[in-house]
């Protein structure tokens, strides 16, 4: 007989349970809340979240708006366009954040045609709440395709094929029938998604350094002054995710 | 009236069709095994798959290239594919087109007292009648059922059996009920269509089709399992005498039924319910001899006995035996004391021998 | 031999046991059902759920506790729950003790010709036969059958039903079949268990829970469709008369049979099969006077025609109609003419009476 | 009649899909090949390539040695341990990369216990590859977990079930069965971590400035140098991540 496989299999699993659990227990028991509550009052902390906040907001909705469509359509397709367009949704997951910062900085930055027309008008794109909104949309929206993508091809297509055949036409089908018992799944995508762009760091800071979202503040605290310093934002900014995660479901 | 004409459905590995088949208002029986295109024969009259050629009418409206909510085919899925978020109530609600209908079809159908529950709480038996009160009550002007009772236990596949039976005569419209079950097929369907890999292998009344199948496939699938090679023994102006042997006639058929002549061979199928049975006797039964054979098996099949009969044609040990499949009621059995090993005489109408050709 | 001793098994929602049930060198057909259980029993038989309570000898070997590999116990699952990523052969190599079995039970089962093909590519009746082979090519002790037939058609069931049957009796080890299907069960089973709802309804050589079923619940679902409440009109020292109403006699039984006295009643049951039809013949049979009855229906099944036919037992039509479930031969039916709305008359061998109490 | 609902949805579906696609576009075509292998020489980008190479592997390695146990003891547990446990698993997904890091320092920094006896055993485990290791397996591990049990959990419980009643023990099983039909799934896991490991960011910067991944060698030149001298070693990144994403499938 061999080696017992099943308890270093156990041991192994365990292992990394117990890396993904102690920083975190590790964080919450090194900071004092009081410290913590202090940081509120700063006014570039406050700021932060503000921009945090309402950037990851309004991109997950960008990204629901959009992405809902796109999810659908994908999972109602066969063959190799839906092989080559889930390759295209997938890309912006697999491309490294700073990369996508760049890129997007090819199409949107200060010196492109999009964005020196968008400047023209008022609306810069760089350096904006528009440019955080913009670099979250990227990173995160295709967490909302990939997932209700899976959430749709999870209703049986009887079931659409039934209600069609009832006399309802494809929007009510999709409102009143997959909607509905797509919902669980949908959401999944959507808190991800959320979570992705909250703590989105490496293409935002490309795309807009100003105005600071928590990630970027954080980084900033700790490279000029130091790790205590940027610890007591980085529970803030913990703390919003949780409870805006909570909100959610 | 529910026309189609040349219809074609293709899939990667698979093409179905073309077909033509009409039905009034009336219930087609279709049958065949898994894999024959029942489900896409049902899919693509409803528009759920779209068709490669050929076209559709329903009472003179013209289907083909209308998605399926404009095509009025009500269609019954296999486990109902009831919405599992809406109670029963619900689901029938969300279909029809007068609200007055919900009661009146779930009283028609009893199914008043589950209206409040989800489809995961429905017994299989509730869960069918539910669905075909959804579809009912979208008032469809044909209603299509794919297996509506493969899932369900025999006590309620029994009992609904003879419910759909009332209720489609009940119905003006086009019925076409898709199965693999034989005996649901004829007991529903006023005509009778046998599929085979996507093609239309036979059509016709149902008594018609059971009883002269076609083909061998038609007459093996619809239970007439002894598909034999008979000889034309004798021939007069009158009749046919048919044999599986020099010498051993097997039934006298009118002169008109075989074309064959004397010395030609012809397939024909005999349904193993429909020999008659005596024991070691030799008088003569509709014009000839009984078939003298012995009982291989006897497997009590609870509502039936299923025996293989091996009858030597040639009259000797020496030739090689046929093994006929017979059937016979448990009354028949214990009248004749039936048994493994015994001798028995085999008799069949001749209105019940079937020429292929 | 397979020994089960209160065994006992618990889900959230659905208890299973305690059940008793022996099976020898046998087979033993379970029929029940969807949801009553009967793979709940060969999983835990198996070892792939864990029992609550209770134990399992094979071969006087406890099993209770052990991982399902250590059992001895072969499973065939529902659709043969083939390895997909391997050939049949490798399908047959991965389970096979000893290399040199694989070709003889490929042979066997008659499945040379596929052992190259991936499950995929395999129809529903050679995926059964694999799968079959791969269990048997472990050697185990006892073979437990999950619905073997369920998903075939008609005719290859037929033909599979009888090879299973020759296979299990070539066999020296316990087998269990389980089955909704009451024919596959009659056909396949030394005894028959009939499961109800988790528990243990009926257990009992094939024949004599066939003709006499112990409760309604296993009347109904083995067939015998005529629940009946009868009378006892006269009783005599050697013989009961049992009547459906007062001067209507149902048939006369040995008097050891019933206990209740006169004018009490008792449930019976009569399997639809076990009439035997005259056309409006008052001559007394099995020596009481036929029933009269009127025929409702008439439904041709293929194989059989089913009757429901409705009796007077009061004699005058003031009196509700009783209607019982008839089947009948289709040359019985060609040879009475039978057909809806007209008059026949019914006996029933007392034999073939069933008394419930 | 209301709007055309199939059409709203389309143009949304399709723009999103455009502002997937035309970054990557306008990357490609902005830079000169040339540009791109002068770069190939300086020694920096060198040493960059090299760091990202071969600590995403190790980390995507480590990820499959640990992860696969978990997540097929994931797919085969139920109840309240199995939502606790998933959520745990979760967790570094939805953790924004900055925060990974600060967290991972409280345990493995400098001033930590573990960090000390680390860097007192020679193995010090931040300003190293084994700091950016340990940054990438914390942020990348969890697509491993999630996706080889979402793969676990699509092979039919009955086939192991079948395989073990044919007299094969678990491991058996699992090696010959489970893991063969569950491999395409677990490959798609180990795509995601590998390219999540060398795009990793945020955790990075925090444990291990040095040695300089390629991401954070994107921002040194970028924040020092500008857009123009980030641009080639960007592209030089996408060109790994994607040669060894194909390598890996």
């Amino acid at each position: 007989r061999g080696p017992d496989w099943l308890a270093v299999a156990t041991v192994l699993g365990a292992l990394l349970l117990c890396y993904y659990l102690l920083p975190v227990l590790s964080l919450v028991a090194s900071q004092s809340p009081t410290a913590v509550l202090a940081r509120l009052d700063d006014p570039a902390v406050v700021g932060a979240m503000t921009t945090s906040v309402v950037a990851s907001t309004v991109s997950t909705l960008v990204g629901v708006a959009f992405g809902l469509p796109l999810a659908y359509w994908l999972a109602r397709t066969d063959g190799r366009v839906k092989t080559l367009v889930t390759a295209l949704v997938v890309l912006p997951l697999v491309l490294p954040p700073i990369v996508s910062g760049m890129v997007l900085l090819t199409v949107v930055g200060p010196d492109t045609l999009v964005g020196e027309l968008a400047s023209a008008s008022g609306l810069p794109l760089t350096r904006s709440i528009a440019g955080v909104v913009l670099a979250q949309t990227f990173v995160a929206s295709p967490f909302v395709v990939v997932t209700a993508k899976a959430a749709f091809e999870g209703v049986d297509d009887r079931l659409e094929a039934a209600s069609r055949s009832l006399g309802k036409s494809r929007a009510t089908t999709v409102r009143r029938v997959t909607l509905p018992l797509a919902w669980p799944g949908i959401l999944a995508g959507v808190t991800l998604a959320f979570a992705r762009a909250i703590g989105e760091f490496g293409a935002t800071i490309m795309l807009a350094y100003y105005p600071r979202t928590m990630p970027v503040q954080i980084w900033v605290a700790f490279s000029t002054e130091g790790l205590s310093e940027a610890f007591p934002v980085a529970v803030v900014l913990l703390g919003v995710s949780v409870v805006s995660l909570v909100v959610l479901n | 009236m529910l026309e189609l004409d040349a219809l074609e459905t293709r899939y990667d590995d698979f093409t179905f069709g073309p077909l033509d088949l009409t039905v009034e208002d009336e219930v087609l029986a279709v049958l065949g095994p898994s894999g024959s295109g029942k489900t896409t024969l049902l899919s693509t009259v409803a528009g759920i798959v779209s068709s490669a050629g050929g076209s559709v009418r329903l009472d003179g409206r013209e289907l083909t290239g209308r998605p399926p909510e404009a095509r009025g085919t009500g269609v019954v899925f296999q486990d109902g594919a009831l919405f599992p978020h809406m109670t029963a109530r619900e689901n029938l609600s969300y279909a029809a087109t007068d609200a007055g209908r919900v009661g009146e079809l779930a009283n028609l159908l009893e199914i008043d007292d589950v209206l409040g529950r989800r489809p995961g709480a429905l017994s299989g038996g509730e869960r069918q009648r539910v669905a075909l009160a959804r579809t009912l009550a979208a008032d469809p002007d044909a209603l299509l059922l794919d297996e509506p009772l493969s899932s369900l236990d025999a006590p309620i596949r029994r009992r609904l059996r003879l419910e759909l039976h009332d209720l489609f005569g009940s119905l003006d419209i086009p019925v076409v009920c898709v199965t693999h079950d034989q005996r649901t097929a004829s007991a529903l369907g006023d005509r009778l269509a046998v599929l085979r890999d996507g093609q239309l292998e036979q059509a016709g009344p149902c008594s018609a089709v059971l009883e002269r199948p076609a083909t061998p496939f038609v007459a093996r699938f619809t239970g007439s399992e002894n598909v034999l090679t008979a000889r034309v023994l004798e021939r007069t102006v009158e009749a046919v005498l048919l044999g599986l042997a020099p010498g051993r006639p097997l039934a006298a058929l009118d002169g008109t039924r075989v074309t064959a002549d004397v010395g030609e061979t012809v397939t024909v199928s005999v349904h193993p319910a429909r020999f008659e049975f005596g024991r070691e006797t030799t008088a003569e039964l509709h014009g000839v001899a009984p078939l003298q054979g012995c009982v291989q098996r006897l497997v009590n099949e609870g509502d039936q006995y299923r025996l293989v009969v091996e009858t030597r044609p040639g009259g000797d040990s020496s030739t090689a035996g046929l093994a006929l499949a017979v059937t016979a009621a448990p009354t028949t059995v214990s009248r004749l004391g039936l048994a493994a090993g015994e001798q028995v005489s085999l008799s069949v109408d001749p209105a019940d021998v079937n020429v292929i050709g």
